[in-house]
């Protein structure tokens, strides 16, 4: 990552708010500094930024990708039927195929017919949600056998599984952004669609390929939460796009595109996991929460938006 | 005679790496028309954006009135009825041409707490405006349904409206063609004869004459002087607006030309180029000279694929190739310095070494993987080769001067190995010492061989620089020169449309 | 005559009478007067958030706070009226500016901290949310004087009230929009800000304004809900903040801003009330009503999108294509 | 002669009258009876779309079942005024809310569409009438389960279904109701979960934290139940507490069998479903109202424990079977 001009100051910003949260929530909170909270906090941490990939990329090419969360329930819905019938590879191939087309359609409507990703998105979200629910009927589909459970549920010593493979999910996506050409691109793309046109790179092939990706994350996530709960529902999900963009927001990843990095949205993960989790541990009512969580976002970025114009005017 | 309604005395402003302005003086007179002219960076747009309250000036005193005022802010400037027509007009596409004329400024109706626009007032004063400038526009009509002269003329009903004793044209004819001019030609006169001041600023140096009274030449943001037009003949101007010795700002060593290396047969494209031929061999440096809009970017955005044309075929070493996209373009190995740097030309909010390296990444890495190391060696190789001035490879690009940032955009185009380079106004609103260095990087281009077609609107450049010159106008080559017989007048005059056939060189 | 009413053939239009054919067709006493009246009685509420939508929409924003307001203010009504507030209408007036100053909020904080309105609106989304469960404990309101229904239920020479209502709102908008500096102004900020500042035209100040009066829409839709339904809930009206902007979109107001108007959003609330109302009567499974909706919502974009095309400058068009979605406009 | 005067003035007003109805009468298989559940993703409500598909089939009526896309009274209301417009003979409607529902259930009166409410009790406008078991009894029932369970001694902590909804409040307060027999049960805490599998482990998984000490859990639905015992066991402290839910969906049914819920209650969803449609058929046949309410089978839900469950479950196939239709 180009930690140049105002990326180190916003992430710096983002590291001394997050320092003073826990420091915070260690005074507040009762065992919040627990051995068992704290796996709780990261498996929680590693759950929210699994959600959150697909939107982070579509956000860095100035796109937004509200489908996620319905996405992420018909597919594993779908995958869900085949694992059930222990038959894991093929459901997840199934699960992991669904998603990206889902993308993929995104992806081609956005780039090809030039539509808004807000309406692409926002229509997907009820397209993948209506089928979802059609097809489960209000069944669950649950009972799988131990080899995929084990996604979800099992550790690899004192650590979750889904903590790994979120994990390495990062890893990799953070090779991908900072160690490969198209991740390079893509930043280009989300700076200005027009000077990477000038550049000679493709365009639309890249919204199309970060769409689709955004779907087949979706896709996966989805997966991984069916593992964790053992039994997929259509319902899944449904509050996925809000926390999502809760979390690329407070990380640092700026609608404008072409700005923000996983190390930040990995932090905004954090805090918000960090909120949740004091919320309930303080035992606060669930009506404050959304009053809460809305005032910290605004907080967050308003703090990151000065702290940048201070930079620039610096 | 009258008194001025306008002076300024002593102004000066400078930018990071440059002054634009050095103790400028300019006055105006009611009712006449004073050209201002001057090659591009010679300080002519910034003496208008002091003038209508843009930038704020360093130092010096403007005078309206022979009152001194403070210009502080555009609502300022228009306040003492000074108003400006840019060349990228500020209108509402959606709104009618009556509303975009009084936008904010709406008449009210009485009563009803003036909450109201009284329409009728409105549409009468619009049509009083434009009939009064012989104008058949409909006040009703969406100002996108219009076409871009008309759109300049509700800019000009537009600043009457609001009473204005002063009014600038930037460029006004640069998107106009001959009829057109003439058109807004007459409109001035009227101005004219109502006593409004107007400065005029126009490369065109024959159509001045048409229209103006007086004219002050600037040069590298000097005032060099003012002279009535009916005594000034255009190569007097000339001579003013170039007047330095050109040899050492030109570092050019001639050789012989290679083989063709781009070749372009009858390329069309519908309204704005017409039955183009055009060659350029390998190690020679091709300048393409005409006035703004008369189709020279347009043609450099055919070869690069931006658009594409209605016929003919563009042929690259010998083949015949389509180009789709700019992508296929730099595949084949063509470069595009584009005039706009700040919109096309750069990622403003990436680092200088990503700005480099962006549209080299896939003949740097084929496998996709990046080694930042070596793409390290790569970036820093060119910032040094260039002497790009920049703290750090990860600055944001944004924040260098802008001789720096063209440098970061030949860098780019230099780490794509490109076999052959489009310039477009390379050298524009950057200052000397910069330029110099560009023209050098230019002349070592073509030292390996590499071809170079170069766009600018600076004949100095195109003289100093060219093995051979195109000439546009109009969307068509009006003519072509050799080195040796290209000369300033000649340029200008095919430039304009005189069409002096010459002997294509061998 | 037509311009002033803003009624063109539009892609929107097209389909919401192609729409309306279908069912008229495939479900029984869909063309009925009296289902008319219902769907416009169901119409009525959407119809006043979007209306606010739309201001917001035109100058390049977003307002998805508005559901949440709009729960807030019917609670804040509910519980006054509850608590023995003697005239309804002061509850009423009180709740509304509540919703008022919670838009004025977004517009500070869009306009002036510059914030991006989807963070901000999102925000104050949260809190109202929060606010109406915290004094409503999460309850169903219920049980005052029905003296509000009065504003759904009741007819006036046979017509409608709410009809009426919204029919003099989209009036006054629509003069609003067409014949007064601000309205005109409005356009000019969206279509092209820096003309807009050029003109002396307060940009800032008249986007805030333009969030605040989304606040109290708003406000009024509340209101108009909790006529309707006769009791309040901070929950229930989560989900008009999208509904909103979907009926703004819908009806061919451009979400890049600048080009639109309230009559567009009313045919856009007809279209999405004519689908769910006929999808209810012929029984379709309400899962599947999601995706219909999704489906046409493209399909209206796309024909609005076309016919846009043709008239008006494309080049203009291609650039906010290219540029306008997903900017930053903090 | 007077006599046979007065028969015959009988006779033709009886003639009269009998053809008076007939001419009324329409046909029972072009009758239309439409249930409104509160949503079709819940099996509870499933279950009584399929109870209504029998009464209807059984009388040979057509039926159809709709739910709100979005789970808001207000949606509801909207689908019951789209079927006053289609004309429909009746409603069998389960609100989602008891008091948001009424100017709904009013609208339909002034349309003239008998309302026949089941489950949720609605708490205004004019009804054929009552059938369901309503879900402070559920509650009641469960508290009392689990206060016999604990022997009247313990820490437990419930999670709420999604707040404001008036089954989350009347469960709830059912089960609170059943606590305070017991002042040595003491409720660690008591927080929402939204009725949502996810929330359910989410939340449950910091109350493990929260406590170190834990006897029971009670979610009131068994979406939250299910999500409370997989935090449960992934923390592994199975031993130390139960959980119990509520509503017997299949899934909560086979959790029971293998001991990871202690138990879930059934309010017999079918037959809720089932008596109040056939209620309302038979309503539409013969005038008649219905008592104003009606018990469930023996008006009391059914604790579902490893004891009861196999008979629970056959006895529910059957059912099924009966009605043909696939058992869930």
């Amino acid at each position: 990552m180009n930690l140049s001009g105002s990326k180190i100051w916003s992430q710096f910003n983002r590291i001394i708010a997050f320092m003073l949260i826990i420091v915070a929530a260690y005074l507040l909170v009762p065992r919040f500094l627990s051995y068992t909270n704290i796996v709780n906090l990261v498996r929680q941490t590693f759950l929210l930024t699994l959600i959150s990939y697909g939107m982070g990329l579509s956000m860095l090419v100035a796109g937004l990708d509200l489908s996620i969360g319905s996405v992420a329930a018909l597919s594993s819905c779908l995958a869900a039927t085949f694992i059930a019938r222990e038959n894991v590879l093929l459901g997840i191939l199934v699960g992991l195929g669904v998603g990206g087309v889902c993308g993929l359609v995104n992806g081609m409507l956005i780039a090809k017919f030039k539509l808004p990703d807000f309406v692409m998105t926002f229509s997907m979200m009820f397209i993948a949600r209506g089928l979802a629910m059609t097809y489960m009927q209000g069944e669950s589909i649950y009972g799988y056998p131990k080899s995929f459970i084990w996604v979800g549920k099992s550790f690899l010593g004192p650590i979750p599984t889904p903590v790994i493979i979120s994990a390495l999910l990062m890893a990799v996506l953070y090779f991908f952004l900072n160690r490969t050409t198209f991740g390079r691109a893509l930043y280009a793309v989300g700076v200005s669609k027009e000077a990477a046109r000038f550049s000679g790179l493709s365009v639309s092939k890249k919204l199309i390929q970060i769409y689709s990706l955004s779907g087949l994350l979706a896709g996966f996530a989805g997966l991984v939460y069916i593992a964790r709960m053992n039994s997929a529902e259509a319902e899944m999900g449904v509050l996925w796009p809000l926390e999502a963009i809760a979390v690329c927001v407070i990380g640092g990843i700026s609608f404008s595109g072409g700005e923000g990095n996983l190390l930040g949205l990995f932090l905004g993960g954090i805090m918000m996991a960090i909120i949740n989790n004091s919320i309930n541990l303080l035992g606060i009512p669930a009506r404050f929460q959304d009053f809460f969580v809305g005032f910290v976002i605004i907080l967050a970025v308003a703090i990151d938006h000065y702290s940048k114009r201070r930079e620039a005017g610096g | 005679m009258p008194e001025s309604i306008l002076r300024v005395e002593k102004v000066t402003k400078a930018f990071p790496g440059v002054v634009a302005l050095n103790r400028v003086d300019f006055d105006l007179y009611p009712g006449e028309v004073h050209v201002i002219v001057g090659e591009n960076g010679a300080g002519k747009s910034t003496l208008i954006k002091l003038l209508s309250g843009v930038y704020p000036k360093d130092s010096g005193h403007f005078f309206v009135d022979s009152e001194p005022v403070e210009i502080d802010s555009v609502h300022k400037a228009q306040e003492l009825g000074i108003s400006t027509i840019y060349q990228e007009l500020h209108l509402v596409p959606e709104l009618t041409v009556a509303q975009n004329i009084f936008l904010g400024r709406e008449p009210r109706k009485k009563g009803r707490f003036g909450l109201l626009v009284d329409k009728g007032a409105v549409e009468r004063r619009t049509q009083e405006l434009l009939s009064s400038l012989a104008l058949e526009i409909s006040p009703h009509l969406p100002v996108s349904a219009l076409s871009v002269p008309q759109q300049q003329m509700v800019e000009v009903a537009k600043a009457l409206s609001m009473e204005a004793k002063i009014l600038i044209f930037d460029e006004p004819t640069s998107a106009l063609a001959e009829k057109e001019t003439d058109a807004l030609f007459r409109i001035i006169r009227v101005l004219k004869e109502r006593g409004i001041g107007i400065i005029y600023i126009s490369h065109r140096l024959e159509e001045i004459s048409k229209i103006g009274d007086r004219v002050t030449v600037l040069r590298d943001g000097q005032y060099i002087g003012t002279l009535r037009l009916a005594e000034a003949s255009i190569n007097d101007l000339i001579r003013m607006m170039v007047g330095r010795d050109i040899k050492d700002q030109f570092p050019r060593n001639y050789r012989e030309p290679g083989g063709i290396a781009l070749e372009l047969r009858g390329i069309s494209r519908k309204g704005v180029l017409h039955d183009i031929d055009l060659r350029i061999h390998h190690g020679e440096v091709v300048g393409l000279a005409g006035l703004v809009g008369s189709g020279r970017t347009e043609l450099a955005r055919v070869i690069f694929g931006v658009d594409p044309p209605d016929s003919g075929e563009i042929r690259i070493f010998g083949k015949n190739e389509t180009i789709g996209s700019p992508m296929k373009a730099t595949n084949l190995g063509i470069a595009f310095i584009t005039e706009d740097r700040k919109g096309l030309g750069l990622f403003q909010a990436l680092s200088v070494k990503d700005n480099i390296t962006i549209a080299s990444l896939r003949h740097l890495f084929p496998n996709g993987l990046i080694q930042p190391s070596k793409e390290q060696t790569v970036a820093e190789g060119y910032v040094n080769k260039l002497r790009i001035q920049t703290p750090t490879l990860t600055r944001l690009v944004r924040f260098l001067s802008g001789g720096n940032q063209q440098k970061v955009v030949l860098a780019k185009w230099l780490a794509t190995q490109a076999k052959i380079f489009i310039l477009d106004e390379p050298t524009r609103g950057i200052d000397v010492g910069a330029k110099q260095e560009i023209h050098r990087l230019i002349d070592e281009l073509v030292k390996e061989g590499t071809p170079v077609l170069m766009i600018s609107s600076e004949l100095p450049e195109i003289l100093g620089m060219s093995d051979r010159i195109y000439v546009m106008h109009e969307g068509r080559i009006s003519a072509e020169y050799s080195r040796m017989e290209a000369t300033q007048e000649k340029i200008l005059q095919s430039a304009m449309g005189r069409y002096l056939q010459s002997p294509p060189v061998q | 005559m037509k311009e002033k009413l803003g009624l063109k053939i539009t892609g929107p239009l097209m389909i919401c009478i192609a729409v309306i054919l279908f069912f008229s067709i495939f479900a029984e006493n869909f063309l009925s007067a009296s289902n008319a009246v219902n769907i416009i009685r169901q119409a009525c509420v959407l119809a006043l958030v979007a209306f606010g939508q739309t201001f917001v929409i035109l100058i390049q924003g977003f307002d998805l706070s508005v559901g949440a307001v709009m729960g807030l203010t019917s609670c804040i009504t509910a519980l006054l009226m509850v608590k023995g507030m003697a005239l309804p209408l002061v509850a009423v007036i009180l709740a509304v500016m509540v919703a008022t100053f919670c838009g004025f909020i977004n517009g500070f904080i869009t306009n002036y901290m510059g914030l991006n309105p989807f963070i901000s609106t999102f925000g104050m989304w949260g809190m109202a949310l929060g606010i109406a469960l915290v004094i409503t404990e999460e309850r169903v309101i219920f049980g005052f004087p029905d003296t509000l229904r009065v504003f759904h239920d009741g007819e006036f020479l046979g017509i409608p009230l709410p009809l009426i209502i919204v029919i003099i709102i989209w009036g006054i908008l629509q003069f609003f929009l067409k014949s007064t500096p601000y309205g005109i102004a409005t356009y000019a900020i969206g279509g092209n800000p820096v003309a807009a500042e050029l003109s002396g035209i307060p940009v800032r100040f008249q986007k805030t304004m333009i969030y605040t009066f989304s606040g109290l829409m708003a406000g009024l839709a509340g209101i108009m809900f909790l006529a309707r339904s006769n009791a309040a809930q901070a929950v229930d009206t989560i989900g008009y903040e999208f509904d909103s902007i979907v009926a703004v979109v819908v009806g061919g107001t451009s979400l890049l801003g600048g080009k639109g108007g309230v009559t567009q959003t009313l045919i856009g609330v007809l279209l999405i009330a004519s689908v769910r109302n006929g999808l209810n009567i012929m029984g379709v499974n309400s899962y599947l009503q999601l995706v219909f909706v999704g489906i046409i919502l493209i399909l209206a974009y796309l024909a609005e999108s076309q016919t846009s095309t043709l008239s008006g400058n494309p080049i203009q068009n291609l650039w906010k294509k290219l540029f306008g979605t997903g900017a930053d406009k903090g | 002669m007077k006599r046979s005067i007065s028969i015959i003035c009988v006779t033709v007003l009886m003639l009269l009258s009998f053809s008076g109805l007939s001419f009324g009468q329409k046909a029972a298989k072009d009758m239309q009876v439409v249930m409104i559940v509160k949503d079709l993703v819940n099996p509870a409500f499933i279950e009584m779309k399929w109870g209504g598909f029998a009464a209807t089939k059984e009388h040979g009526m057509q039926y159809t079942c709709l739910a709100p896309e979005k789970y808001s009274v207000d949606n509801q209301i909207r689908i019951m005024e789209d079927l006053v417009q289609k004309k429909v003979d009746a409603i069998v409607l389960i609100p989602i809310d008891g008091k948001g529902i009424v100017s709904g259930i009013e609208r339909a009166n002034k349309g003239g569409v008998p309302v026949f409410i089941c489950n949720t009790r609605a708490e205004g406008g004019e009804t054929l009438g009552f059938a369901g078991i309503d879900h402070r009894i559920m509650g009641k029932t469960l508290g009392e389960y689990v206060g016999a369970k604990l022997k009247g001694k313990g820490q437990i902590v419930i999670l709420e279904g999604t707040t404001g909804a008036s089954t989350a409040i009347e469960r709830l307060e059912g089960v609170r109701e059943a606590l305070k027999k017991h002042p040595d049960i003491k409720i660690l805490a008591s927080t929402t979960a939204k009725y949502n599998r996810q929330l359910g482990m989410k939340v449950m998984e910091d109350l493990l934290i929260r406590f170190p000490k834990i006897d029971a859990v009670i979610g009131i639905n068994d979406a939250m139940g299910l999500g409370a015992k997989e935090a449960v066991k992934d923390a592994k402290r199975m031993q130390e507490m139960f959980i119990v839910g509520m509503d017997a969906m299949p899934e909560a049914l086979d959790a029971v069998r293998s001991g990871e819920l202690m138990a879930t209650v059934d309010a017999n969803n079918f037959w809720q479903g089932f008596v109040s449609t056939d209620l309302t058929c038979k309503y539409l046949l013969s005038k008649q109202m219905p008592a104003k309410e009606t018990k469930i089978g023996s008006g009391i839900p059914e604790v579902i424990t490893k004891e009861n469950l196999e008979r629970f479950i056959n006895f529910k196939a059957e059912r099924y079977k009966k009605y043909g239709l696939k058992p869930i």
